[in-house]
């Protein structure tokens, strides 16, 4: 049998299959719930539908990049919404694949593949943005169980999850990225406490968390004691790819995101001729119209070289360091996408709350806002380009 | 010249930003918006600026002022825009002093400029009708009726709107909107029937309103300069509240700039302080190059109001441009180093960003004042 | 897609490579530059280039060409651009091939590209009259005049004018400098009466010629296309040069980018490499971006054209528009960053400057090029 | 007697005595030669005015700034060149004041103050570029000489030159910036060579300058063996000040300059206007036109910033810091200014040589490239950022 043979009727059979399965109020809804959700979760997750590129063993589908791709083209030509989504299965998920032993598997894979536990990410702290290594939350080794004190934050999600991954500080004395370990536990356990933070755009998912002699299982470490350093930088590694958007898995997606960009980039044009007017089918301030005809340019450029990268990709390899390019291009231009909108409203773009300004209108002060932390969440600019001019370049320390 | 200050202009610096540090630091700010203060700022502290003179600073002695000239009030808006004070100053103190000023009957001036002096009266002008800055779009129509005028139309971003005893509504007794000739400024109290007014609440958490004028009958009295010349009286007043504008926005950019270099001073990340980091530095001079031509271009830009010079205007728009676009560039600068501290509503160095923005999209921004720069320059 | 290379790709690009580096490195214009040399280019290496395959790379292979696309034209001027190669590839194995395919007799097709396939002729597109990129800028008179025309005008920036056989002269037949309609397009041997060529010597150390046309007697034979629908016949000739060029741009930017990471790694000062420099580090991480996009954008440009996708003049001028931008950027970088030795004739690092601002303003800079983009995208 | 009466009688005494010696070919001849020349140099230096605020003893005017200030304007008024320029009187001349000593200053000055004797600046050499205290051009001493070997790049007017001032090597085993000496000596002597060096731009008055054995009287060494660094520090910040221009000698001076820069300007835009077409007044493309005034707009911030400086320092103060402010802001905003240029002319402005471009075209051309180097030359931008971070700024190392 070929292998065009084989994808074909793969195709067909998930076809069928999706026709069968897909709960019809969940056709086109790209963030769905209710008890509808929880019946596709059981499907795809029984299936092996849920995590396609993760072992059969564990829950996954074992399925090879061709077969996701039909599997996710075919997803798409329906409108099926993927069954999970976060921290779980983007970023846990494949570091337990690659660091954690058979048992800590079987535990947790299960609860990411259907959707059954929320995860958090215990990384940042005061004292530690970008030295991300510097960290002091201490994790003291009692019997079977670690107690920790110490305080995250930017824990996005924290105030809806269930457990949290952690960074902790097992050795204080050892050589700062040698004395970490990761280390899994129940947020609901005694001494936890989140609370939200507000940020310059509003409210936020983001939070504080604060630990006070919160014991965890020693058998939730994850690798090594000591050696968690490595998992960490794996993960970030994930995160990014995760932040620059888009450009993980093959063309299929690529596409996609291709299109949504193209429909939001005529939407800015046609903004633009209602705010500025339209001199004969031109926006009428030529400056401004230069400044969008450059972001427009650089965004097709991006996403040409992200279809690109994934094209030289071999399939299965992890991200490489071109990931630190597009987590730092694209921040940088969604900054500068949210500076022009905010010249094209004026002062139509300063409203805060409150009916003189449209959903818009008020949605635009707040993006504008919250798009400054692009390009310092997930690694800040300055880190990326250190790592770009480092790794990339090869340029000397 | 007038590019550095006197002594007394010394004394008047050290006073102002003794008092703003005291009394109205950014906390004050914070804390009329997280009451929704429904004034906006606090009448008692606008009281005792008035007292210490500088509600009327630009204001003759006859009326209750202090006959200082634009370089002191520079001087007071800058210190003003080291702590974001939401006080009325462009609104009444500038715009609504100068324009009943030049504008108004000497009866209504001794009326309102003693309230403006003492800080009992606030003023509005009521002019944009679009978010981008254009000075004559104005739709807004004043048709004759009886002795008097009708006024209808719509005004955005009326500046201290909703507080105001009285607005200055510019409408249009001729022309269409783009034309400069057939504007006429009206003197409208808050309170006449017709008028309405929204607040609207600003990402800076200061004072602007929506005013819908419908069918106001205004007299013949009511009218400021010149029925469809008020862009005569108008213009030399916009130059004036933009050079003032230009001088809180230096103060919001200097305090935003020196915020960012301290911090970059005792922030420690890879066990050194973060301003060691040879691309934070280079950037960091970069920025404070572009802060000392601020400063000069407002300062001469004051000067040249106060001795009258001819090129004025062309100093005002570099003066906006100038300090519009240093201010974007250090406010967004201060918020990438700050780094996640940044991002929050704790720290201050965030609300100096939407004050920045918001400033710089009042009055023209820097594209607009690059364009009029330009022609004022024959090209 | 066509964002990566084929196996067949990939062995060209390492032919060229080789071949241009050994052949044609920058030494080899710095000679033709040093010498005066009256050609401007080295017609023996040409010859080898022809032989190669190079000079009729898009034809098709009854014209004696290689019969393969823009994909390897792209390839191969990448190469070229690497080495500031001068021969002359924009002017006659784009331009002149393609207009002399697209509009040319069977007759005369037989006789020109077979030449341009051997290298033997060289042809030449005499269409701008003003410095700045104007397509439909045309003054230049055909009158009607018995059976033909009679030419007369000027013509600046004609890429290997006084070296080519044969010009094609872009006059107008009906309607004004600006119209898009009434071009037409004229095959003119360089030796006709009234053609007067005058070579100008280039910054880059490229081929340019002034032509000026007075009274030039041409038959109806000699029109290329339909008289007075020339830009139908231009406009995609035009689209295939700029695309051409941003190739040989990619391969100038990307050589000055690589040298300059070179020197980077080894220029010592303070006793440590310069690259280890943090704010040299960003900025060129800064220009790696800069750098990647810019050759996606072209690979998909090149793809476009042989795939006749409807949006190609889009792609055309981002291509042009990011690589003229991409290699301004990274010359004058590298010449900083070069620092003294970077201005000095010696170094060859300012033949890139140069050469990039050459490229740049032929036809059309990044400016011109967003305009477009602008326009082709409804705004 | 009040000091403006003083400054009055003063003025009356310079006006007449300049209309009593200023040659009248020389009235408003920036840059005279000639017979009359060598009369005025004569006539300026013996009446003190070549040189006004150095010290009367050496050959100076013994003037303080006020009276400084009169000169310049009487001067102007009538459009006297200055008789003399070039590093000696802007470069050497203050050092040698500062740090030379008596019979140092007498042989010297007066070569300087009466145009007698070229100097030239021996710094740079190919390894020591923005790091100079990395030089290697060695001088050991010979009894009352030293004899020097090493090379010199960079060295401006060298051909031209009489003498150099150089900074030599004297311990090449000290710590770098502790084994350098200030010495001056004849360029004709044996064993120097000069080669002129060609830019990119085109010829220019930069030599490299090779010694072979050169003898140097020891009593030409300027302050103390070995610590000549300290001298050429004092030395850079006059060079710096030279080369950012305008804004040295209080108002009078900055006005002259602001006055030239203004007429430039509306050059600038009529020749804009010519290129680029002329829509109701404006310069038919609004996107360089914009740029236009982005340039002449920082033009204006950075000459009032100058006067701001010079208004600010007290009269006989040295340069301070702000030096390095001046010389990055101009010569990056000259670079932007020549980069404009070519935008406007298009092709028109890539004419190397010939008919085919007028003067000003081919003077564009050659102008934007030699406006490279002003990033470099006199300290690069990149140790102008360094210097203000440090010394302005007060960031860490």
């Amino acid at each position: 049998m070929s292998a065009t043979t084989d994808l074909d009727e793969f195709r067909s059979e998930v076809r069928t299959w999706l026709e069968e399965n897909l709960p019809e109020t969940l056709r086109g809804r790209a963030w769905p719930s209710g008890s509808d959700l929880a019946l596709w979760r059981q499907r795809m997750g029984d299936r092996g539908f849920a995590c396609p590129t993760w072992p059969a063993e564990y829950g996954g589908g074992g399925l090879d990049a061709a077969h996701t791709r039909v599997l996710q083209q075919e997803m798409a030509r329906v409108g099926a919404p993927p069954s999970v989504r976060g921290f779980g299965v983007s970023m846990l998920g494949p570091v337990l694949l690659e660091f954690a032993n058979d048992a800590q598997k079987r535990e947790h894979l299960p609860g990411i593949i259907y959707g059954r536990v929320n995860w958090c990410q215990g990384y940042s702290e005061p004292g530690a943005g970008s030295d991300l290594a510097s960290l002091q939350t201490r994790a003291v080794r009692e019997g079977d169980e670690y107690v920790i004190n110490g305080q995250k934050i930017w824990t996005s999600g924290a105030t809806e999850a269930d457990w949290m991954f952690c960074l902790v500080r097992t050795d204080p004395r050892a050589p700062k990225h040698d004395g970490i370990s990761f280390i899994l536990f129940d947020l609901k356990s005694p001494g936890v406490e989140v609370r939200p933070i507000r940020l310059i755009s509003g409210a936020s998912s983001f939070c504080e968390v604060f630990f006070k002699d919160v014991h965890a299982k020693a058998s939730n470490l994850i690798g090594v004691e000591n050696a968690g350093w490595t998992i960490a930088k794996r993960l970030l590694q994930h995160e990014r790819t995760m932040l620059s958007g888009g450009m993980g898995g093959g063309t299929a997606p690529g596409r996609a995101a291709a299109g949504r960009a193209a429909q939001r980039r005529n939407g800015f044009a046609d903004m633009a001729k209602k705010y500025l007017g339209d001199a004969d089918g031109r926006i009428a301030d030529p400056v401004l119209r230069d400044q969008l005809a450059q972001l427009e340019l650089d965004g097709l450029c991006y996403r040409l070289t992200t279809l690109r990268s994934a094209a030289s990709a071999k399939a299965g390899q992890g991200p490489g360091h071109t990931a630190s390019m597009f987590k730092l291009y694209a921040s940088e231009m969604n900054k500068r996408r949210q500076e022009l909108t905010m010249s094209v409203l004026g002062s139509q773009g300063l409203g805060w709350e409150g009916e003189a300004f449209d959903a818009f209108e008020r949605g635009t002060t707040r993006q504008w806002l919250r798009s400054k932390g692009n390009s310092i969440e997930g690694g800040t600019s300055e880190v990326q380009l250190n790592v770009i001019a480092k790794r990339v370049l090869g340029l000397p320390d | 010249m007038a590019l550095v200050l006197t002594e007394e202009q010394q004394l008047l610096q050290e006073t102002v930003r003794d008092f703003v540090r005291e009394k109205a630091p950014v906390k004050h700010l914070r804390q009329l918006r997280d009451t929704n203060d429904k004034v906006g700022f606090s009448r008692d502290l606008w009281k005792e600026m008035a007292d210490l003179g500088w509600a009327g600073i630009i204001l003759p002695e006859e009326h209750g002022g202090s006959g200082l000239g634009y370089a002191e009030l520079g001087i007071l808006l800058e210190e003003c825009g080291r702590t974001l004070v939401p006080e009325p100053f462009l609104s009444t103190v500038v715009l609504g002093a100068e324009l009943i000023q030049k504008g108004a009957s000497e009866a209504q001036q001794k009326e309102i400029l003693g309230g403006i002096a003492e800080g009992r009266t606030v003023l509005a002008l009521a002019h944009q009708e679009q978010g981008r800055y254009s000075p004559y779009a104005v739709s807004t129509r004043a048709e004759a009726a009886g002795d008097g005028f009708q006024l209808s139309g719509k005004k955005t971003f009326v500046l201290d709107g909703h507080v105001a005893d009285s607005l200055i509504v510019v409408a249009r007794t001729s022309g269409a909107a783009g034309d400069r000739d057939g504007l006429t400024l009206f003197l409208v109290p808050a309170e006449s029937a017709g008028v309405s007014i929204t607040r609207t609440v600003m990402v800076d958490s200061r004072n602007s309103a929506v005013v819908e004028l419908s069918n106001v009958a205004v007299s013949r009295d009511q009218v400021l300069g010149d029925v469809g010349a008020g862009a005569d009286l108008l213009d030399p007043a916009l130059d004036r509240a933009t050079v003032a504008l230009s001088a809180q926005l230096l103060g919001v950019l200097t305090e935003a700039f020196e915020r960012t270099v301290e911090y970059l001073k005792t922030r420690i990340q890879f066990d050194v302080p973060i301003g060691s980091f040879q691309a934070l530095k280079h950037r960091a001079a970069v920025m404070f190059c572009e802060v000392e031509l601020s400063k000069s271009i407002v300062m001469d830009a004051l000067a040249a109001i106060d001795e009258g010079r001819e090129n004025a205007s062309q100093l005002v728009s570099a003066a906006k441009a100038r300090t519009s676009d240093t201010a974007g560039l250090v406010t967004r600068e201060a918020v990438q180093m700050f780094g996640g501290i940044g991002m929050t509503d704790e720290e201050e160095i965030g609300f100096f960003l939407k004050r920045a923005r918001a400033a710089e999209l009042t009055l023209g921004d820097g594209s607009f004042h690059r364009d009029r720069f330009a022609q004022l320059n024959g090209y």
